[in-house]
């Protein structure tokens, strides 16, 4: 009889039978395109940690310290970092143009003479760092509101949401750019953790911000789904306490959600970062983001248009990769979350 | 139905207020922020700057402060501009609208039509080379930065290719109204415009398909196909009416941001003077009495949108209808 | 004054070797242009009110050149007699009475307002008083030498500048009365701040809404977010060609809110004639040979410049001012700027042929007359000696790309010196309030000074006297917060002197101007150039040292 | 007989229990769940609770073991009254009285073990080493039959009928006293369903366990019942033992649900269909009066304004009706 009804379920009897989780990496696995995207993402991530390595041996130059008076020799030919305009009336400066050889200034020098390719890597870096730093803070802080939104409710909830509702309608370039005067001259402090006016943590706070409503109101919307499901029930039918509750049966349903919007949050940080730096918000020089290359770039648009031309490209990639991967999570993970990607 | 209407206009006021607040409290948290200088003038006395000071209320508490700028910015309408004394805010914001909607409503044309046609073309052939090709490209739509693509469009049409023929039409950076030259307007704006869609469109494409997907599959798609319903017809009749309410809820809201000035990097990649230009250049100047005003225009539409797109979904929505 | 949207007029005459280096766009002489026709003007931004009184912007000076006059004014000519004061509403100039501290100006007979009115002594005295209510903003430091002003100052609203300023209107004079003899007084009224207004003028700042004028044109419409639309003035007769001669073109258009870049291109297009701001570096090179025909260069009595906090470390310490002054390649800056035709390296506080400039500089390879090279040994030494290496220095720059990268390059100088320096780039509407308040603690920043009136005491004593300097407030524009008694004692003096014997007053400040250098509360960097982009069709583009273009000579074609 | 039956070990009294529905604040209305219900459930006796679906059953249950919060009325177990203790009051009372849902899928959390889940009440309410709690896991396990090595998988692995042993398991696990069980086959196939009442009948024997038993089914209702209620629109129009209840329904919408049960029955019965008119009104806006006459035979003026009270037609035979049907 025993036999009869178990056999009903076509299980392995290994014990740790697969995990919702395991599922999802399965299914994650045989998407191509998400894999594919994983690896770009790899790549990307690969090359900007090489950015020292790439400066010390293959440009051969600090990409931080201008050059001024900088000379190179390509082809034989000698010749300055900063071209001189020496036709008619003799103005301005040019930079080095890129030389497409595996080497020194690849991609042409900006206009303070440093390395365009060991800059873009640079840059990667704290791209990259920024981005996913900024969707830590959004996504705990996003999962904590949202959470405590949903799951207590009243008043709690009603507070929160207005106050997500402010941060939402606040024009959110608005919302950085005040935030970022305020923090720009100023160090902050919130408990133990000081931000210094200029550091890299400015832009992770504020871009980390912004997008909290955009997180917290579909996680508070299904934690109070949760909240309502029948499971949770049963826990309070069981007289599980509160905390337990939220433990063991919202949190870990709410954490699938979280991650269907890692690569996506990532993905929009990126290109808030470089929005950012467009309107000079950002990573302070001389140290870059692709964001602020582009900036930088933006100055040289007409003359050099690679310095705005490589970063633009590299983000574009980038968000392409995430947001391909982000599909591909979203499928193998939650597939009837139906977030909005980007 | 009246009692929940008004709690939901006054909690829209209180998020109005919230922002206002904010804002004014930013301003007065910001380092140098303090206009009295820079409206004296360079090496100015320190007798002047008083007198500023006290001529624009600045030494005044902070409550009184906001109090009157709130009254003179929706009671007597006269509040004026920190930077370009003697500009009225509310006329300024007013006049830069016609420019936004300009440059929202022509790309929303673009967005919504492209998006239809993405979406509802890779919908129908989900799966095949047409369908990821067309996703693919939506993808990277999605993924380009505005700014970056109206730079690259500026640099192409503006400079490098502007003298061949095929860019040559293009006028100079900048907004011409409607009412001086359509011929001109449209010139003028159609990059723009399809510079801001493009994210648009590879959003709502995307968006479309998959909510055409999940409609195909539902019961009453089945009824409709076994009742002989041609297929094209089952997709424009069935599947593209359903999903057209998430479409519809999508694009109130982004409607909705961008009249209230999201459309801002666009806007100021090419030149154009709207209510994006204006709170940039506000901020840029740290105009408080600007920034005030087009903090709370730009909310007022946010929050605005929402509320319509909730009125709005329940006469959309059967089954919001139903109230089951 | 700084330059972007704050600068004031140059006020004397010094010998300007106007290094020319375009094409002569002055217009081929004897050639007559044509009246008529609109000119397209184009800015970032508008530069704020249009009160005559208040607008303390180049931008607006040029403009209110052609729009207001004043009793006296400067020539209005391309070449250097541009600096020369001559009379504009009055019939003449006056001879200083009373040993300098007595003004009787007469009035020119027939001249109108723009609204139509006649111009009469009454006007005279209320536009004095006007600028004194309205809280103009050189009222405390231009106008304080007239009687009565001081207690204008601290009651405005009530102001009559009793015994200061009186009319006498049937002998058509107005007298001016001066505390002390100033022997700039001529220059200081010469500049729009103290325009003739109708008396009617509203005693608030008139933001937005013209104010009649006498000048050759008039503002129809002014809207800062996108067009300020300036016509003819109906009642305008020539009255005097070298003060305020009649214009060629029926219109101007100023448009506001394109970009810098989309300017140029639009100005090479032939959509636009002139544009107000610098073109940005990156469009040097194809503006000085494609378009090299439509460029003009032209040198400025002005100084870019690295304010140390001379109160705050390391900067307290002379020796590590001087250093930095000794490491900084000021031919390397000069590039980040253009290039050695847009500026010219320079230590001293003076700049090129301005009053009293004698040529030093201590800080350089092989001190002398002229800066070579940078001394980076003893740049080393003297940081070494003053024990201060591995402090923290942060560099308060604006947001501009000229001034960030001359930050970024600083930050490598400073940091090659052994500190550990951080730049922070802020607005540049905010950077010139911020480095001043010494709440905000800016130990170097980089910033401009563009002379105001033509005396050594417009650099030296404005950006270097004790009294200049105000702790805690956002106006003390001494940002070095430099403040050394014998100095002081010495500009007094040198002021004292320059009223009977300008010789000697003139010697004494080329002594004051080494002795601030070489006491490096700055660091000055170089002299900049002003570069004007005008459009093909754009005809007579005449130069003055004073009103930089003067926009009502040229035609369009 | 009544004066020597025990005390009820649930006994609620005018039990009502509403709720807002609507998305936005716009469309917000009030639903009438449970209007005013009275009821004694007894210690070892298993009470049907039927009705249609939407009549308020399944909130029925839910109130009794405080699972929803209740509007009006009062509730006790055991003697005390729960009816507005705190969750937390309420955690030594559930020790009491456990609940199986409807739909055992829904009801067990899917990112859990099957261990944890049945080892959750012990974690709660004792405390237990490892080993014990591994050992009670185990013997809930095979109580329900199923196999110890279950534990170490998802809910998902299983088969409906399978979960809902688990539900079950997890319902015993404290050995409670009242089990409220919600139309705990219906999501099942036909061919479960007699297995797991079959389980329930067992463990109600071996235990000593009172059930209510919440169904549509009217047929499993008087397999498995003891004593059945009837509800229509949240309020209880018939109650008395099964046998009563179903051979000679008093109340009209009784007798109409009966006759529509299509499973061949061995009592006499009426052989032809009454069929019910019109559509179930909304719990939204329910009928004034007898909420029933809308939709009843024999429904006059009075029943529409007033409204019929539960009373004796036999003993322990209670229903509510102005004009109820020959017994």
């Amino acid at each position: 009889m025993d036999n009869l009804i178990a056999g009903q379920a076509p299980v392995r009897s290994r014990r740790g039978a697969e995990g919702p989780w395991r599922t999802a990496w399965r299914k994650l696995k045989v998407d191509r395109a998400a894999i594919m995207a994983f690896g770009v993402l790899v790549l990307i991530t690969a090359a900007s940690l090489a950015a020292p390595l790439y400066a010390r041996y293959v440009a051969q130059t600090d990409p931080f310290a201008t050059n001024l008076n900088g000379e190179i020799v390509i082809n034989g030919e000698t010749k300055q970092v900063l071209e001189p305009s020496t036709e008619g009336l003799s103005l301005g400066f040019t930079p080095l143009g890129p030389t497409w050889d595996f080497g020194p200034y690849m991609l042409g020098a900006d206009n303070q003479g440093r390395d365009v390719a060991a800059r873009l890597l640079y840059g990667g870096r704290n791209s990259l760092l920024i981005a996913g730093a900024a969707a830590l803070i959004c996504l705990g802080l996003a999962t904590v509101l949202g959470v405590i939104s949903g799951f207590f409710g009243g008043l709690v909830d009603t507070l929160l949401s207005r106050i997500l509702d402010v941060l939402w309608a606040f024009p959110i370039f608005l919302l950085a750019i005040s935030l970022s005067i305020v923090l720009i001259s100023q160090s902050i402090s919130i408990g133990p953790i000081e931000i210094r006016s200029g550091s890299l943590w400015l832009p992770v706070f504020i871009i980390g911000i912004v997008y909290v409503p955009y997180v917290a109101r579909p996680i508070r919307g299904h934690v109070l789904s949760l909240m309502r499901a029948e499971f949770v029930t049963a826990a309070i039918g069981i007289g599980a306490p509160p905390w337990r509750i939220l433990l063991y049966d919202i949190l870990p349903n709410v954490i699938t959600r979280v991650i269907v919007f890692v690569p996506l949050i990532l993905a929009l940080n990126m290109m808030t970062e470089s929005s950012l730096s467009f309107l000079s918000i950002g990573v302070q020089p001389p140290d870059a983001s692709w964001g602020t290359i582009i900036q930088d770039g933006q100055g040289l648009l007409y003359s050099r248009p690679i310095v705005a031309l490589a970063p633009g490209l590299a983000i574009v990639i980038s968000v392409l990769a995430l947001n391909i991967l982000g599909d591909g999570v979203r499928d193998a993970l939650d597939p009837k979350s139906s977030i909005r990607v980007a | 139905m009246l009692v929940a209407l008004v709690s939901r206009l006054g909690q829209m006021l209180l998020v109005m207020f919230g922002i206002s607040v904010v804002a004014f409290l930013i301003f007065f948290a910001t380092p140098g922020a303090d206009p009295s200088a820079r409206i004296a003038g360079r090496n100015a006395s320190q007798e002047t700057l008083v007198q500023v000071r006290h001529d624009f209320g600045l030494d005044r508490p902070l409550p009184v402060q906001y109090g009157l700028m709130m009254e003179r910015l929706f009671i007597s309408r006269d509040l004026t501009s920190f930077v370009n004394r003697g500009q009225k805010v509310v006329p300024t914001v007013l006049e830069a609208i016609p420019v936004t909607l300009s440059l929202v409503f022509g790309a929303a044309v673009f967005w919504v039509l492209g998006g239809l046609i993405v979406g509802v073309v890779a919908g129908a052939t989900r799966g095949s080379w047409l369908d990821r090709t067309l996703m693919i490209l939506s993808l990277i739509g999605v993924s380009i930065p505005v700014f970056w693509l109206g730079e690259v469009a500026n640099l192409i049409t503006q400079s490098r290719w502007h003298d061949s023929w095929l860019f040559s039409w293009v006028p100079p950076l900048g907004y011409i109204a409607l009412t001086d030259s359509p011929w001109g307007w449209f010139k003028a704006l159609v990059i723009p415009w399809f510079t801001l869609a493009t994210l648009y469109i590879g959003l709502y494409g995307r968006v479309l398909r998959a909510s055409i997907i999940e409609t195909m599959q539902e019961d009453f798609i089945r009824t409709a196909r076994a009742k002989g319903i041609g297929e094209r017809r089952v997709l424009i009749n069935h599947g593209l009416r359903t999903s057209l309410v998430a479409f519809v809820t999508m694009f109130g809201l982004d409607f909705g941001a961008l009249v209230g000035g999201g459309a801002l990097l666009t806007e100021v990649v090419f030149g154009l003077q709207g209510v994006g230009k204006l709170t940039y250049g506000a901020l840029q100047t740290l105009d408080l009495p600007m920034i005030l005003a087009t903090v709370i225009y730009a909310s007022f539409f946010v929050v605005m949108a929402n509320f319509v797109v909730d009125v709005a979904f329940v006469f959309i929505d059967p089954r919001a209808r139903d109230g089951h | 004054m700084r330059s972007r949207k704050v600068f004031s007029a140059m006020l004397a005459g010094v010998g300007l070797a106007g290094l020319m280096l375009a094409a002569s766009l002055t217009g081929a002489a004897g050639q007559e242009g044509k009246p008529g026709g609109t000119l397209k003007l184009l800015a970032n931004a508008a530069a704020g009110t249009i009160d005559p009184h208040i607008n303390y912007t180049l931008q607006y000076f040029q403009l209110n050149y052609i729009l207001y006059d004043g009793l006296v004014t400067f020539r209005k000519t391309g070449d250097k007699t541009g600096f020369e004061v001559v009379a504009d509403l009055a019939e003449s100039l006056p001879k200083p009475e009373d040993g300098g501290k007595k003004y009787v100006f007469k009035l020119r007979k027939g001249i109108k307002f723009s609204d139509g009115s006649d111009l009469t002594t009454a006007d005279v005295v209320a536009s004095f008083q006007r600028m004194f209510k309205i809280s103009g903003p050189t009222t405390g430091t231009l106008y304080n030498g007239i009687v009565g002003a001081d207690i204008c100052l601290k009651t405005p609203a009530s102001c009559t500048l009793e015994g200061g300023v009186t009319a006498d209107e049937a002998a058509s004079t107005v007298t001016f009365n001066l505390v002390a003899p100033d022997p700039d007084f001529l220059q200081k009224i010469s500049i729009p701040h103290a325009a003739i207004l109708p008396a009617g003028a509203p005693l608030k700042d008139s933001g937005t809404v013209p104010i009649a004028g006498t000048g050759p044109y008039m503002i129809a419409s002014y809207d800062p977010n996108s067009l300020l639309k300036i016509v003819r003035n109906p009642h305008f007769k020539e009255w005097s060609k070298e003060a305020q001669p009649a214009g060629y073109p029926d219109e101007i258009d100023y448009g506001f809110g394109l970009t810098d870049e989309a300017a140029v291109t639009a100005v090479e297009n032939g959509q636009a004639d002139w544009m107000f701001d610098p073109p940005p570096a990156d469009r040097l090179a194809e503006l000085g040979t494609i378009y090299a025909k439509q460029v003009s260069v032209h040198p400025l009595t002005a100084m870019w410049y690295a304010p140390m906090n001379t109160n705050l470390a390391p900067f307290n310490d002379i020796r590590v001012r001087q250093a930095v002054n000794y490491a900084i390649d000021r031919s390397a800056i000069v590039k980040l700027f253009g290039g050695a035709n847009l500026a010219q390296p320079s230590c001293q506080i003076l700049p090129p042929d301005f009053p009293s400039y004698a040529p030093y500089c201590p800080f350089t390879a092989n001190p002398g007359a002229k800066w070579s090279a940078p001394d980076l040994e003893k740049a080393k030494a003297l940081v070494a000696a003053s024990g201060t290496a591995g402090q923290e220095v942060t560099i308060i720059t604006e947001d501009t790309e000229v001034s960030k990268s001359i930050g970024v390059y600083l930050q490598d100088v400073l940091n090659g010196l052994g500190y550990k320096t951080s730049v922070k780039p802020i607005s540049q509407n905010l950077q010139f309030t911020y480095i001043q308040n010494t709440n905000n603690k800016v130990q170097i920043s980089i910033s401009q000074w563009f002379q105001d009136y033509p005396a050594p005491s417009d650099f030296l004593q404005v950006l270097f006297s004790c009294a200049s300097f105000t702790p805690g407030s956002d106006a003390s524009v001494n940002i070095s917060g430099f403040c050394d008694k014998a100095i002081d004692q010495k500009m007094v003096e040198a002021q004292a002197a320059a009223v009977a014997d300008p010789a000697k007053g003139a010697e004494l400040w080329t002594a004051v101007d080494k002795a601030v250098t070489d006491a490096a509360p700055v660091a000055v960097l170089f002299t900049p150039k002003r570069i004007d982009l005008i459009s093909p069709r754009l005809k007579n583009f005449v130069f003055s040292p004073q009103f930089y273009w003067i926009i009502s000579q040229s035609w369009v074609e | 007989m009544s004066e020597t039956k025990p005390p009820p070990l649930v006994r609620t009294s005018e039990l009502s229990k509403h709720y807002p529905v609507g998305r936005s604040p716009l469309q917000r209305r009030i639903v009438h769940a449970v209007e005013q219900v009275s009821l004694e459930i007894f210690p070892g006796e298993t009470l049907g609770i039927v009705g249609e679906s939407g009549c308020g059953k399944s909130t029925l249950g839910r109130c009794l073991v405080r699972l929803t919060d209740i509007t009006s009325g009062t509730l006790e177990f055991a003697g005390r009254d729960i009816t507005r203790a705190s969750q937390r009051q309420l955690r030594p009372v559930r020790r009491q009285m456990q609940m199986v849902f409807q739909d055992p899928s829904a009801s067990l959390n899917p990112r859990r073990r099957v261990g944890d889940l049945l080892a959750d009440p012990f974690r709660v309410h004792e405390k237990l080493s490892r080993s014990e709690m591994a050992d009670r896991v185990e013997d809930l396990l095979v109580r329900v039959e199923l196999l110890p090595e279950h534990a170490q998988r998802f809910p998902h692995e299983f088969s409906g009928g399978q979960r809902q042993r688990i539900g079950i398991a997890r319902a015993l696990a404290l050995r409670p006293q009242l089990i409220v069980a919600d139309e705990p086959v219906s999501a099942l196939d036909v061919s479960i369903q007699a297995q797991i009442i079959n389980l329930l009948a067992d463990l109600r024997d071996a235990l000593k366990l009172t059930y209510v038993f919440i169904a549509h089914d009217l047929s499993v209702v008087r397999q498995f019942s003891s004593r059945v209620a009837v509800m229509y629109l949240g309020s209880i129009v018939e109650t008395g033992p099964v046998d009563a209840v179903f051979s000679s329904p008093r109340h009209h919408y009784t007798a109409a649900l009966r006759s529509a049960v299509p499973v061949p029955d061995v009592d006499n019965r009426p052989a032809q269909r009454i069929v019910l008119k019109g559509d179930l009104p909304s719990p939204l806006d329910p009928p004034s009066g007898c909420r029933f006459h809308t939709r009843c035979v024999a429904a006059t003026s009075l029943c529409r304004y007033e409204r019929p009270v539960l009373s004796f037609v036999d003993t322990n035979h209670l229903v509510a009706c102005h004009h109820p049907r020959a017994g």
